[in-house]
């Protein structure tokens, strides 16, 4: 699982850099979740803007994460979703658990 | 004989996942008779191509990498209709919640997007393996 | 048995040639052990397989719209195959020009392009059928 | 065969609205050809840039509407391929026989 890590004020924004999320990666996204929780990071950002496809697995993976870092007095949220991605949210009702942005920049509050 | 038969043949690893999952994109996108929208579709037959293939390499073939998983897609004038077959114990796909799972839980949340995305499914048990039949109507 | 196995049936009709063209080129794109440019094999198979489906459609089958046409697709470690089945009278690959035909022929390029496209292309006949086979090494 | 056609003072540019020329609709654009020549046409430019799969039997049909264009004492031109559809041109040697410009922009002689 390729991942890009950018420090801002408020967030750690971790940057999926690929455009599939399922079975065969998503353990490994799980753990780097839980890596940098575990390093001390409370608000991890998540940016799926380059993910375009995502399994029940994918989901589950970014749920542990959240789980997680609620867990450490932290949050999890999510920017960027594509449309299908989102759909997939939706479905399953997961859109009511997380915070969701529509972009980094809305995130971090700046003028898109 | 259905109009258009794709059979698949492939190593019981996650890593032909997006293999499989785009042969049923491209399938899904090309299909020229389905009136809806097309991306969708194709979307759609990926991730329940996704979905089938991973819970017949993880649940039913305990990830055995030297096992195999047989895939099935056909199609006729008026239904899409995928079989993916495994050798495992086999489980009451009725037994399943027909609601999305608590946030709470991790899993479980495969068939019930599989039971979203497609007309009908089913999960027959057999003495030679199990199949899972997932239809998605064209008309 | 190969790694990958992936048969189709498919409609003698030109319709189907960008469905079975895009399985081509989805296989292409998602096969990781190619070492080489993935988009440019993805658009290579995508490719042979309209050429070689064409001629099965066309020239073997005349374009007779209740026939069908069987394709197979192995994958090896090292190596990618293509079968396209004909039950028409054959012809002798042999015989054919290895050059690109003269600018001022309007046809003749389909087995040129494949030639050039593929490692390895064999016509065999038979009383049941011929097959046009297409390799590509992917080592 | 899906075609746009525009009228321009040096050339009749004809678009085609189809990702994929092949054995499916190369006899329809082989037809468009013959009746834009038929009608008068003497200059076509052929824009290829909506095209991402081109088959021996779509190159067929630019070379049937070239050869017909020559006998009406006209001619038919190439614009805005793709490079995919490009090697195809290169592999057998069809880019010697057509004039290719890289776009219509280009052929009608305005700045890009
Ligand atoms: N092919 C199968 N063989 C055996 N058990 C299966 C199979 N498919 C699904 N199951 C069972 O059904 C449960 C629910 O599957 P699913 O909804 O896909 O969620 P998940 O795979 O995340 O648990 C699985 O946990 C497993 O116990
Ligand atoms: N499957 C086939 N059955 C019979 N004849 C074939 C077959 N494939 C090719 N041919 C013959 O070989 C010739 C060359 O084929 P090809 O290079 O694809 O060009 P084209 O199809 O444009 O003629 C065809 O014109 C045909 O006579």
């Amino acid at each position: 699982m390729q991942v890009e890590i950018e420090k801002h004020p408020e967030w750690m924004i971790v940057r999926l850099g690929e455009p599939r999320v399922d079975a065969h990666n998503s353990d490994a996204l799980k753990e780097r979740f839980q890596k940098l929780l575990e390093s001390g990071e409370k608000r991890l950002l998540v940016d799926l803007s380059q993910v375009r496809f995502i399994d029940s697995s994918g989901l589950g993976a970014l749920l542990s994460g959240y789980k997680n870092a609620n867990l450490h007095q932290g949050t999890l949220a999510l920017a960027g979703l594509q449309p299908r991605v989102k759909e997939m949210f939706e479905l399953t009702r997961l859109n009511r658990v997380f915070e969701v942005y529509s972009s980094v920049d809305e995130a971090i509050g700046k003028q898109s | 004989m259905s109009d258009i038969e794709v059979d698949i043949l492939v190593p019981n690893q996650t890593r032909y996942l997006s293999l499989i999952g785009s042969i049923g994109e491209a399938i899904g996108r090309e299909l020229d008779r389905y009136q809806g929208d097309r991306e969708a579709l194709a979307y759609h037959l990926n991730l329940v191509l996704t979905e089938a293939l991973a819970n017949a390499i993880r649940h039913a073939h305990c990830a055995d990498v030297h096992k195999t998983v047989r895939v099935e897609i056909h199609v006729d004038p008026d239904c899409l209709c995928i079989k993916v077959h495994d050798q495992g114990q086999g489980f009451d796909l009725k037994a399943l919640p027909e609601m999305p799972p608590d946030p709470c839980f991790e899993h479980g949340r495969g068939l019930f997007l599989i039971r979203c995305l497609m007309d009908e499914v089913e999960y027959q048990r057999g003495v030679d393996g199990n199949v899972l039949v997932m239809k998605k109507r064209l008309g």
